[in-house]
């Protein structure tokens, strides 16, 4: 690989945007790698997890890293937040940068469908086959969730409708 | 024998409690009139004219007390015609000497206050909005005036020039009595000052951390604010021990502390011992040190939410900075 | 001619007054406006020093002391929040405009920071415009 | 009437070339009192102070302002100039027209000549108000107290001894010796530390000017640089110590067990125990709060009679005790005995502790085989509870593969954030140690970064990357305990960019430094104040290191932060040098710009008393019998807080002053 | 407490309705009330919301919360990451006031309003906390006796600590699923993955293949550290992943072992004689074998 000619990154901005999104933890990471230590999309192979996406992001590497799906991989398990001596927040860092590379659409396909059913019936997951297991173990066909309420999944629609997701138009 | 002092009493914006303070010599007062000789006394006892006094020769009242505060036009001229004619002018009680209460009513204009009492107020019925008019014609031909309500209260020696104070409010009895002893006897502090002992309440009060026995009492700082309305004081206890904010740290104690001896906080009436010249800074001063903590201040800002009325409650109109704006 | 607010600052000799000199090691700039009051500590400073400044038509005054945990006296800067706090709060409620006066903790190291924020004051006070105090005796 | 002189200073260009000096000496000029008012163009160089002198001299002026640089700096140099012509000293002001005028004004020169006249106005204001103020002195006690009996107070103990002060030096446990008698050796030479130790231990010990008070604890503090008094808490020992020759048959005796703290809890020791084998004293003690009371006996009860034999039934300690230094049935008073000692200068030198394991859950704090570094240097201890065998705790057997974890607790927010200094020194001491006896240890050291500032200190983190022991980047995040006691370190190379596991047999954990839990109190005793990462507060961080916020206090060693055997060796001898000043001047001066009551205007409110961070005013009783502040000048240091509380303007603050405050606000607002 | 809202979320009425079920069979008879949160939605998943917004997110999850504030009742989810989500949003929401000011603004845009009264617990918290073990030792009629578990906390329900109402004492090591089963009679070794990742959530969707390696990681450490007769979770996102991941490994040959997955009130439910075609009917991995061991032949899934 070429050498990086740091002068010509755009840290600020990048950096700027990780904070907007919930990332506030960007500048307190000192590269330590407690939080890659312990994560389980470094530990499943994934190429870009915990300390080297802090570091790509510090550096203003986002477009060249914005369709890698690793921070996709994320389980949320929190287990770096827990451990970082810098109290920075991995966990929401890894957030930050799976949201600007929402914001771009730059997701996997299977990440529509939860969304689509989170629209229609307010559960990200749903299956019409559960009605059938439900009934085999002698519940109702439906829960008592928004599944079973029109007024709730209007009001899950209005929430959805009038927020940025609203605006990316992948409803 | 000798000649008898010429005294004089003007009420101005007040209640006529200070003189009542007077009256309240009872026998004293009658052995006072020995040596006393009251020329004038209006409007609380005589019902005098304005030229009344006028007419009065230049410097012919050797002692004038003054009480209440200056709200009125009328309170201007009177304050000036009485300083004209007393040889030595006397600011007698806290409005006169420095605001009063009332003046606590600079903190609102003229309109405000005129809304709150002549039109608000729930007992107030005054459908076509009649408010006090400085001047009006009454059924086309008798032209009557008021006095004018001036934009804010002053206290006297805003006015004219003040030649002794005496704090309190009313002052306690036995110190007018004191005061006029001192008239009579002519000890005398230098012009300008307060006739007071000079110590604060907490000087005579007996709760005082530091006189009860034991070197182990001592004044410790406060961890919480108490409003009166709150508790029952312990009556034995200094009240800013216990979280009651107290003035007499603060105040002249000439009144004895005649408030805490019935569990009720100094709320300033006396006074700020001489050498103060602001009571209300002095007070917000003494206040922060004493408070423990944030925690503490904020329990009392929140408490007192009008810090300017806590702290000035008797003395606005002399305050460094209100009595500029 | 163009408005310059006069800002009288009391500062604490160990803090405030060493971060000023500090400003000027460093050459900081900022506005020639605020003229410092060397005091042993912030807790020295009587809420009525403050008052009387703005009284006499100072456009704007600030009290300068130690952070929390670095009083050279302990806690006296303690004692400067409890008043100072509560002076704030009474200014506004005596219908003056409490933004002419701060309180700003400034260490000896802050120096940059002292600049910053005496510019940020001066500025505000241009906006607020000459103390309306100043200038003739509005005194009785 | 003053006779104000005003001296403006052109620094040369600092000032001159900003502000338009002519202007403001001509300013100056107008302003009341002043009589003259000159130009130089360096008022500190000699001809710019032989205009001064001339000036006194002549009897022109008798208050001088300066208008030139901060007063933080020349303040002390002009006011010797008044000295020297005989005028007091304080009646001396600066008006600081570089620092905060020219040098930030430079871009706005009409601007800064402007703030200049103000500047130097308000300093004339201030300078018309000026008083005279006298120096006042008090004599010193010839004596030193040392708080803290590790290698810091041992040797400053020593030093002050030596330059032929009485010094009290006071240590909690029974033996002096520290940390440092812990360690089995030190970095970067590997000398036995024991074996440097014991004989200035020794030396302390037997030393005609230093008084051991071991097994003892500052109760309080009260005084002031010069007259400090102290009372000192001397411990119940429950052994009569005159007696006691240090054999130890009690300890033997002794059915009780507890941990053993000078081994760090790895072993058990009684409840009658000798400190560790060099103790200096070499003297037993029965730890009451684990004495099990055999035979039901309680401290202070009489024993039981034998049925048999008629004879009492001993305690198995009184019964070993061949001195007869042990009698259990004397009652004692459990507090202990207060001692009064009065000194003139005091040296905090109380150390510092390690973090215990129990702190990081993600690291098996509660594997036995998981230690803090302290526990191994006792571990591989000749003196240690295994005789110096390296035998891992969980089991005995003889460990593999150790991880070393630095940073733990260290440079972490959620517990100190400030570094350890010694422990990548430590460890690689520890390291290299191992690796020299056991060469087929297989060793690694997990860093952040390795820090290895000090003489020859890299060369020897070098050594042993040469000896094959490996050294990762990256901190640890989590260990998993493993079946027969072993650990899975999970870790990151950040050289390799990826995760490791380690399985070790042992995990040792370089805990941070930090003071003592019960440093909070004690500062408070001594009125010292700690700093953000919990040490105590130096006076000044770079050029008063030693110095505290009180006269008089001095500290040394880790107890102001962490920092190796030479640094702290240098910092106590430091310390000591600083703490003999006081003590041959023979008297100390006393700044006069200090608080005073005027007990005429005290109304007795006691509003100001709890108000001093010193504790110097108190509440006496007048002649009236009326309660009136008084304030010691000896404590007050100055700061004026109670002067802005006293509702009854009775106290002043000299230097600082109503009317001189007043008068600069006026010239400011002019 | 003797009542709590009953979240459910998605993978449990859905997937998993056995589940479901026997919440409603454990809890009342244990003197805790179930109520229903009638109209909740998705907490919303990491995967959704979170992912684009925190607003967003914040919004559904508190307007999750406001239903059981309606009701007066504490919420309690038996899915690890519905409980993360939820406590995470809860805890944003009361600690940050600029999010609470748009979290206002959005529930307005419904007519509700986040007043924080309402807690947010695992199921496995009130069966800790509130239930206690003791109570549970004396409502079961069926020991697990000479049965080995392996259990899965899940990694949710333990971190961010800061964020959770009710803390393990040491999450790194944390012991109250073990000691739920302990209750239940049940040897409960520790294995060394403890708390290791299953690997499902957002990593099964984005990569099946190093997903189910993390799985296979995790199964290995039991099976060779402590060969245990099932694994009991109480995570529904561990239970599912657990049970349908061994059959496709098995399947693609990668272990050759199958244990028996429960979700705890699964096994609960059998223990104190609740009917195992209600509480534990739908498996990929067989359970007739070891529901068999439990209560006896006369109660078969089939």
């Amino acid at each position: 690989m070429a050498a990086i000619n740091l002068t010509k990154m755009d840290k600020k901005e990048v950096i700027q945007k990780v904070i907007e999104n919930g990332g506030t933890g960007i500048t307190k990471c000192i590269q330590c790698n407690a939080c890659a230590s312990v994560c389980p999309v470094a530990k499943a192979g994934f190429p870009l997890y915990g300390r080297l996406l802090f570091r790509k992001l510090q550096t203003g590497h986002f477009e060249e890293i914005i369709e890698d799906s690793s921070s996709w991989a994320c389980q949320a398990c929190n287990r770096c937040t827990e451990i970082c001596p810098r109290d920075a927040k991995p966990f929401e860092m890894v957030f930050a940068f799976r949201r600007m590379q929402a914001n771009e659409l730059a997701i996997s396909t299977s990440a529509f469908t939860p969304l689509m059913n989170l629209h229609a019936t307010g559960h990200a997951v749903y299956s019409e086959a559960s009605k059938d297991l439900r009934v085999s173990v002698g519940l109702s066909p439906e829960p008592v969730t928004s599944i079973s309420s029109e007024e709730a999944q209007q009001e899950m629609r209005t929430l959805l409708d009038n927020s940025p997701m609203g605006e990316l138009g992948i409803f | 024998m000798a000649e008898k002092v010429k005294v004089g009493f003007l009420l101005l914006g007040g209640c006529a409690g200070c003189e009542m303070s007077v009256v309240d010599l009872s026998e004293k007062l009658v052995d006072a009139l020995e040596h006393l000789e009251v020329v004038f006394w209006a409007p609380t006892v005589a019902d005098v004219k304005y030229n009344d006094l006028a007419s009065m020769a230049d410097k012919s009242i050797d002692v004038a007390f003054i009480d209440g505060m200056v709200r009125l036009d009328e309170h201007i001229h009177m304050a000036k015609i009485m300083r004209a004619k007393a040889k030595t002018l006397i600011a007698f009680g806290i409005c006169a000497a420095l605001g009063g209460t009332a003046g606590l009513s600079s903190l609102h204009t003229k309109e405000e206050l005129f809304q709150k009492a002549f039109k608000n107020t729930p007992t107030t019925d005054n459908p076509d909005n009649i408010f006090p008019q400085p001047s009006c014609l009454v059924d086309g031909k008798y032209d009557l005036t008021l006095p004018a309500y001036e934009d804010k209260v002053r206290t006297l020696n805003q006015i004219v020039d003040v030649d002794y104070y005496i704090g309190g409010c009313p002052p306690h009895h036995s110190h007018v009595g004191a005061a006029i002893g001192a008239l009579v006897s002519g000890q005398l502090p230098p012009k300008g000052s307060w006739i007071t002992n000079g110590k604060a309440v907490c000087d005579v009060c007996r709760r005082n951390p530091a006189k009860k026995e034991g070197s182990s009492q001592h004044r410790t700082m406060l961890s919480k604010v108490m409003r009166t309305t709150e508790g029952t004081p312990d009556p034995d206890i200094c009240l800013l021990q216990q979280g009651y904010i107290c003035f007499g740290a603060i105040t002249q104690g000439d009144c004895g502390g005649s408030c805490l001896n019935v569990n009720i906080p100094c709320r300033g009436c006396g006074g700020p011992i001489p050498g103060n010249e602001d009571y209300g800074a002095q007070a917000l001063s003494t206040m922060g040190s004493i408070l423990k903590d944030e925690k503490a201040t904020a329990e009392l800002m929140s408490k007192y939410p009008n810090l300017a009325k806590f702290f000035y409650r008797y003395a606005l109109p002399s305050g460094t900075l209100p009595k500029k704006m | 001619m163009e408005f310059v607010p006069n800002i009288i600052g009391f500062a604490c000799q160990w803090c405030t007054y060493a971060g000023a000199d500090l400003a000027g090691n460093l050459r900081c700039k900022y506005p020639p406006t605020v003229k410092l009051i060397k005091v042993p500590c912030s807790g020295r400073v009587k809420p009525e020093y403050v008052m009387q400044a703005l009284a006499q038509g100072a456009d704007g005054v600030l009290v300068g002391g130690c952070h929390f945990g670095d009083c050279h006296y302990k806690d006296g800067n303690h004692k400067t929040k409890n008043r100072m706090d509560m002076l704030k709060s009474m200014l506004g409620d005596l219908g003056f405009d409490p933004r002419r006066f701060r309180r700003e903790w400034i260490s000896g190291a802050e120096g940059k920071k002292f600049a910053e924020v005496i510019t940020d004051f001066t500025k505000e006070l241009i906006e607020l415009g000459p103390n309306p105090l100043k200038g003739g005796e509005n005194n009785g | 009437m003053a006779k104000v002189g005003v001296y403006v200073c052109h620094c040369g260009s600092n000032i001159g070339g900003v502000v338009d000096v002519e202007d403001v000496c001509k300013h100056a000029e107008t302003l009341s009192d002043v009589v003259v008012s000159r130009q130089n163009l360096f008022m500190c160089s000699d001809p710019g102070q032989e205009i001064i002198r001339q000036d006194i001299n002549n009897g022109l002026v008798d208050k001088v302002v300066v208008a030139a640089c901060t007063p933080r700096t020349h303040e002390p140099i002009f006011r010797k100039v008044l000295e020297g012509e005989g005028l007091n000293k304080y009646l001396f002001e600066m008006a600081n027209i570089r620092d905060q005028d020219s040098w930030v004004h430079a871009n706005d020169k009409a601007g800064a000549t402007a703030k200049a006249k103000q500047i130097v106005a308000s300093a004339v204001a201030k300078a018309r108000n000026l008083q005279p103020l006298e120096d006042k002195y008090v004599d010193v006690t010839k004596a030193a107290l040392v708080i803290g009996g590790g290698v810091a107070g041992i040797f400053a103990a020593l030093d002050l001894a030596n330059m032929g002060n009485k010094v009290y030096l006071v240590e909690k446990e029974p033996s002096i010796g520290g940390v440092m008698a812990q360690l089995d050796k030190t970095f970067p030479t590997n000398d036995c530390s024991a074996c440097i130790l014991t004989p200035v231990m020794v030396d302390a010990g037997t030393h005609p000017n230093i008084e051991l008070l071991t097994y003892s604890e500052i109760d309080s503090v009260e005084g002031y640089i010069g007259n400090f008094d102290v009372k000192i808490r001397r411990k119940q020992a429950y052994v009569d110590w005159e007696k006691c020759t240090g054999c130890g048959a009690c300890a033997d005796a002794c059915p009780a067990k507890t941990p053993d703290a000078f081994n760090a809890g790895l072993n058990n020791r009684g409840a009658a125990y000798i400190h560790f084998p060099q103790a200096v004293p070499k003297k037993a003690v029965i730890d009451m709060t684990h004495c099990i009371n055999c035979g039901g006996r309680k401290i202070g009860s009489e024993p039981k009679i034998s049925k048999k034999t008629g004879n009492p039934i001993l305690a198995p300690c009184e019964k070993a005790c061949p001195a007869g230094a042990i009698n259990r049935s004397v009652a004692v008073d459990e507090g202990g005995r207060i001692m009064d000692v009065k000194v003139g200068a005091i040296v905090v030198a109380t150390g510092y502790k390690v973090m215990e394991k129990e702190n990081f859950k993600n690291l098996a704090p509660d594997s036995p085989n998981v230690l803090t570094a302290l526990q191994l240097e006792r571990l591989i201890s000749a003196t240690g509870p295994t005789g110096g065998q390296f035998l891992r705790p969980g089991d005995g057997k003889k460990p593999h593969t150790i991880s070393f974890l630095s940073c733990v607790g260290s440079r972490d927010e959620r517990h100190h954030t400030h570094c350890s200094r010694v422990c990548c020194m430590y460890m690689i001491k520890q390291a290299k140690l191992l690796k020299e006896k056991y060469p087929d240890l297989e060793i690694y050291m997990h860093f952040m970064d390795v820090r290895t500032p000090g003489k020859d200190f890299d060369e020897y983190y070098t050594g042993a990357i040469d000896m094959g022991i490996n050294i990762i980047r990256g901190r640890v995040g989590g260990i998993d305990t493993l079946p027969e006691g072993n650990l899975r370190v999970m870790g990151y190379d950040s050289d390799l960019a990826a995760n490791i596991e380690i399985d070790a047999d042992l995990v040792v954990l370089a805990t941070a430094i930090e003071l003592q839990d019960d440093i909070k109190p004690f500062a408070q005793k001594l009125s010292l104040t700690l700093d953000g990462s919990g040490f105590f507060k130096e006076l000044h961080p770079k050029l008063k290191p030693v110095d505290t916020p009180v006269e008089g206090i001095f500290l040394a060693g880790c107890c102001q932060g962490p920092k190796d055997i030479p640094d702290t060796v240098a910092q106590a001898k430091g310390a000591a040098a600083s703490a003999a000043v006081p003590l041959s001047q023979g008297r100390v001066r006393i700044n006069p710009t200090i608080s005073e009551v005027n007990q005429e205007k005290c109304s007795g409110c006691g509003i100001c008393e709890p108000l001093c961070p010193y504790a110097a005013i108190s509440m006496i009783e007048n002649v009236a019998g009326h309660p009136r502040a008084r304030i010691e000048m000896t404590q007050c240091k100055g700061c004026g807080v109670c002067t802005t509380a006293c509702p009854s303007t009775a106290i002043q603050l000299y230097g600082y002053t109503e009317d001189q405050i007043m008068a600069q606000i006026c010239a400011l607002t002019a | 407490m003797d009542k709590c809202g009953m979240y459910l979320g998605c993978n449990i009425p859905f997937k998993a309705p056995d589940i479901e079920q026997s919440f409603y069979k454990v809890f009342p008879a244990l003197g805790i009330e179930v109520v229903d949160m009638e109209g909740a939605t998705c907490c919303p998943a990491w995967g959704t919301a979170p992912s684009f917004d925190v607003d967003t997110w914040l919004a559904v999850s508190g307007r999750n919360i406001t239903i059981a504030e309606q009701k007066n009742v504490d919420i309690m989810t038996g899915c690890n990451s519905c409980f993360g989500v939820l406590s995470e949003a809860r805890h944003m929401i009361n600690h940050d006031p600029e999010r609470k000011k748009t979290v206002d603004r959005n529930l307005g845009l419904i007519n509700r309003k986040f007043q924080g009264t309402s807690e947010i617990y695992h199921v496995s918290h009130v069966l800790y906390k509130n239930i206690g073990v003791d109570k549970i030792k004396e409502n079961i009629t069926h020991p697990l006796t000479d049965l080995k578990i392996a259990v899965q906390p899940g990694c949710h329900i333990l971190w961010p600590s800061e964020v959770m109402a009710v803390k393990e004492k040491n999450s790194f090591f944390p012991t109250i699923l073990k000691e739920l089963c302990q209750a239940l009679g049940a040897d409960v070794p520790h294995y060394s993955k403890l708390n290791a990742c299953c690997g499902m959530g957002a990593m099964r969707s984005t990569d099946q293949v190093r997903s189910l390696g993390l799985v296979k990681d995790k199964l290995i450490s039991m099976q060779e550290e402590i060969a245990p007769d099932m694994i009991v979770t109480t995570c529904s996102s561990c239970y599912l992943q657990f049970d349908g991941a061994q059959k496709i490994l098995r399947e693609k040959g990668e272990i050759d072992f199958q244990i028996p997955v429960f979700y705890y009130t699964q096994l609960l439910a059998l223990c104190m004689g609740f009917d195992p075609k209600q509480v534990a009917a739908i498996s990929e991995t067989p359970r007739d074998a070891i529901i068999q061991k439990i209560q006896g032949a006369t109660r078969l899934v089939n």
